[in-house]
């Protein structure tokens, strides 16, 4: 049998398809290889969590910590402004609240409040569990809680190529980031390039399907049900054009406006809930810098202002579906 | 188990399997219109508190029937009407609401125990901390009972505690704080009753530490049996000589009850779970239209 | 010399003159002893905070916490399951991120995870000091923050008519409902109705000024700066309809919609940093509802996406200023 | 004080005047390569720890030559030159810091040891308790040292502490809890170095509880003064009995230094506390357009 450590080293070709996860996965092997000051903090991260870094690093650069979200997220950070490059795992989206003021009050502030005097090179990690009976308090998605935080740099990665080439990214990066994972992206597979420098800029989005009629912004998770509508309606001859942000702060708001001037038709999907998510930004923004271009109205869609069920009963429609999404995409022509 | 694995309770399924003489020996020593709190764990809980068995089975598969409506699910139990306020899945999450549930009854003079049960891995949180602490400064009616089985998840004790009897804690917040062999349910009810009395009588807290062990693994969707951080050995060790069900029984029958009622119990038992399951199969799923129920007591303007 | 007891003591006319601070003080006491199951939960609250409750209230109303910011919130949120209706002062905006797990992740989640067993009718009040050289620990404006969360409800009064009237009505609302705010109005004045149930329903926008060429929104403290610029405008001949939203959850949407239907010009003014904010949030939906009301794009004033500074002379202009608001209106034209 | 109230100093003020002894004798005993963070109280810490008073007061100010640039401000010094990380005006929001700085020092096998300052109101914040415990099991080279000055703003700590005896929190988390008398600078310095060494061999963390007192008010800003929390008695006779320069005044005139040298000393204090004024008085005021600075270290793509 392989072990995680074959499974993961870099590959003569160019590309190899793996998983979403086996791509993050990859990532913070590679990185932790080439840069012993990264270290790896959360609950149960030296037994649980896929691929046994520990084997490869050893006690030193894998640490278990005590269910004490705040205080190991605030000793990330108090390592990272001491030399570390700390990638704190927070395990589920739901509990990045009980680590928020860290992030927020310490983390996104003290190199802006020092002067410059201290890095913080700091990766937050979560995931999220939308579907799948988790109950309201495992299946947040708290992206848009941080986006109105200066200071952090947010990536929310959907295929493997993106995860690896973000995450990277985000060791690398000198600032705060938090990078939030979709849980049901995690099997999804797709070619990821095997150089162990592949970076994927933060701060930039990328076109997943190019089309003529709608521009459709899918954010995160949303890009499972976004394909396959998209896919339905190309059948129905309508176009769509499809951006993943994959940053979502900064926004890529360039990269959006580019495609209203083409299509002059916008939807945005969110899987977060609908009050003040990354729909409410882009839309906000468009709504100002694009307005002349737009046609129609700009259409959002996204989880209702309501907690996250347990029934599956209640759970199965919950988020933008795909019959949702071709439903907008039609009456937006 | 057999309905988890068949696909019929959806989502996660922590049991408490093994803690029962923890849970049931607590839950006996407070009275009906006493208060308790738990956890992601707490399945044993409300039955031992009193709550309806069908509607504990119903709301762990998602039906309308269930004592949630089918919205909270494994995790999150609750039944006002016997006292049980919540359970939270965020781990420490209900020690400040316990606290909370006793600070009331104080204001209002009420004579009301509140029992909050959660985790030796809970015990790292800082609400942990900072209740504690306001519960000793006002002597406020609270037993706080931590199921010490030893692991959270896969991190033992020594792995995550800086110095492991956690009863040890208790003095630091000024309050008394014991270990109860936790697999003795004679030996829980003893402690607790004590506590009880003394929060019946104004002087305050009491942190009691039950040892116990979980039979189960972690939860039935985590794989973490094979992650290798207990032994075969250690667990089956704990089945044999430490299940707190044939210990009693066997102490039931050297105190004189015979064999015949045990299986009598036993049966009755059995059926009134079978029942249950009958009940929570039978009862319909919420119906779709009805998801926002529930979110707001006072209705909205405009 | 008047004691505080006598000086919140209703009054026999209709209106009576007070601040800001003072009307939020006679909301407490009023209804503090309306209901005797109202307490009042938070640092130094029995010593600190303008008017002596304690005279009146005594020792077991009034509870000076710990500095435990998570539990004592947690402990509110306890209490309102179980009988009481708590006003948690939270004293200082920045620090709702110390509480923010037990405020979401309990406090909005439990009524509906419980299938409606519980009510929590826990009030959670803090004060934003934005100007004054705080610093960005304790300047924060984290409405946003928390708009993203169902369950909650969010007012943000600015007028002492106005505080008063949330503040009775948030305190006998059954839900959780959080009050933010600004320090820079307390001083201001207003005819406060005497009526003891002078309540203002939280949901309800008000129109503070009348006006025919451009709909503005004045998000909380933006309010100050934003008559000032009104009346300047006024003078040159710009007639500016500004509206208060009071509550950000739930957005009255109608109550904007209506008045970009006269003007067709929307500006949003909010001292929040820009990016996902309440303007963002109210853009969005009226790009998506009233886009073939509007005549110009959404134009959206806020502070940068940079943190709060120290020094006066970074702080001076971080706000949106008169001039700003002056400025961008005359464009809207 | 005479430039706050002048209008020279924006914002809040918490002196920490009658810390003193606490203070520089902690900060003594580390070297020049540990590291140390602070609180809103944390004025001469810095002092202490070796950062440049002019800078320190440009900082007040908020002027550009200011050690933060007029970024941070009076409750946010930081002088990384020297070792000092960051002050936190988060009550018990630097404790976790300390500690990661200490982890930080452990993982890359450097030999510095971390002193985390705090109040007494801030041993109830959650981090405290989490912190210590991590600490504690993991052995990290961190000395927690609480300056005990009996009030947490107007709260004391009967008023806020289960139990009052806060070096009694350390037991529970496994490391050595002790209490100094932190009005006398020697003792200080000999309960930290010792703290210090069994830091260095790696025994790990120490909670260190100075009692001492704080002579001004909380801050100037607040009007707590008239609240009444505390007694003018109270102060006075704190200020007359237990002021720490005084004391160790007399104990090194009994020692034999003389009246002259002390003068001496005290007058090169006094003119560069002066000189730095020069300095804080005549630093330019930060640009508008240099607002964004210092945001970020990466710069960002598009
Ligand atoms: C705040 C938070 N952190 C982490 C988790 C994930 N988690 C669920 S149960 C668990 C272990 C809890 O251990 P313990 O308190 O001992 O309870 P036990 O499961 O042993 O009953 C963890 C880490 C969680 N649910 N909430
Ligand atoms: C999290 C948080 N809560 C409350 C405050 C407001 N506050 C500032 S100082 C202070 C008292 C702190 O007491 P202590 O820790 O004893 O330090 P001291 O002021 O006595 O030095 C309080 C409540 C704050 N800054 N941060
Ligand atoms: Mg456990
Ligand atoms: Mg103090």
């Amino acid at each position: 049998m392989q072990t995680d450590v074959q499974k993961f080293a870099a590959t003569p070709g160019t590309h190899i398809e793996m998983t979403y996860f086996d791509a993050l996965m990859q990532a913070q092997v590679e990185e932790m290889a080439r840069d012993e000051r990264v270290v790896l903090v959360g609950e149960d991260v030296a037994v649980y969590g896929g691929v046994k870094l520990l084997e490869q690093f050893g006690r030193n650069r894998i640490w278990n910590t005590p269910i004490s979200e705040g205080s190991f997220t605030g000793m990330g950070i108090g390592a990272a402004i001491n030399g570390l490059r700390p990638i704190v795992d927070l395990t589920v989206g739901s509990f990045l609240y009980l680590a928020s003021d860290q992030i927020i009050n310490q983390a996104s502030k003290l190199r802006f409040m020092t002067g410059g005097q201290i890095d913080i090179p700091v990766v937050v990690r979560c995931c999220m569990y939308p579907v799948g009976s988790n109950a309201a308090q495992h299946a947040d998605r708290p992206y848009p809680f941080f986006m109105n935080v200066p200071g952090l740099k947010i990536v929310s990665p959907t295929g493997a190529a993106d995860i690896k080439g973000l995450m990277k990214s985000a060791i690398r990066d000198d600032d705060p980031v938090l990078i939030f994972e979709d849980n049901h992206l995690w099997t999804v597979k797709g070619d990821v390039p095997t150089d162990p420098d592949h970076l994927i800029p933060i701060g930039k989005a990328d076109v997943k399907r190019e089309g003529k009629d709608i521009t459709l912004i899918a954010v995160a998770g949303a890009i499972r049900a976004t394909m396959e509508a998209v896919d339905a309606l190309d059948e129905e001859g309508i176009s769509v054009e499809v951006i993943d942000p994959r940053t979502l702060k900064p926004l890529d708001h360039e990269a959006f406006k580019s495609s209203v001037a083409k299509t002059g038709r916008l939807l945005i999907v969110d899987n977060a809930h609908r009050v003040c998510n990354v729909g409410s930004e882009i839309a906000a923004v468009m709504a100002e810098e694009a307005f002349y271009l737009l046609k129609r109205p700009i259409v959002r869609l996204s989880a209702p202002d309501i907690h996250v069920p347990f029934s599956p009963a209640l759970e199965r429609d919950f988020y933008p579906t795909k019959e949702r999404i071709m439903q907008a995409s039609r009456q937006l022509l | 188990m057999r309905q988890f694995k068949g696909g019929k309770i959806p989502g996660y399924l922590h049991t408490s399997v093994g803690q029962e003489a923890a849970i049931v020996g607590a839950c006996l020593a407070i009275g009906d219109n006493d208060a308790m709190t738990g956890t992601h764990r707490s399945h044993g809980h409300p039955i031992g508190k009193g709550a309806h068995l069908n509607a504990l089975m119903a709301e762990l598969m998602g039906k309308e029937g269930g004592i949630c409506k089918g919205r909270g699910g494994s995790m999150h139990f609750a039944d006002k009407s016997v006292g049980i306020m919540t359970e939270s899945a965020i781990v420490g999450g209900g020690i400040p609401l316990a606290t909370g549930c006793a600070f009331s009854a104080k204001v209002r003079g009420v004579d009301q125990v509140t029992l909050c049960f959660f985790g030796d891995g809970a015990v790292n949180q800082g609400t942990f901390h900072e209740s504690l602490n306001m519960a000793s400064l006002w002597k406020l009616a609270v037993i706080y009972l931590c199921e010490n089985n030893l692991y959270a998840f896969t991190t033992s004790l020594a792995q995550s505690h800086g110095q492991a009897d956690i009863a040890q804690r208790a003095p630091g917040y000024g309050m008394p704080g014991l270990t109860v062999d936790g697999q003795d349910v004679s030996a829980v009810y003893e402690a607790v009753a004590q506590a009880v009395n003394r929060a019946r009588v104004g002087q305050g807290p009491t942190l009691i530490v039950a040892e116990t062990y979980r039979f189960d693994d972690h939860s039935f969707r985590s794989s973490s049996r094979a992650l290798g951080y207990r032994s075969a050995e250690e667990v089956e060790k704990h089945k044999r000589d430490r299940d707190p069900l044939s210990l009693y029984r066997k102490v039931l029958l050297e105190e004189g009850e015979n064999e015949e009622n045990l299986r009598a119990i036993e049966d009755e038992v059995t059926d009134d779970v079978k029942q249950a399951l009958q009940f929570a199969l039978a009862s319909p799923m919420p119906r779709p239209e009805t998801l926002p129920d529930y979110m707001f007591k006072s209705s909205l303007a405009g």
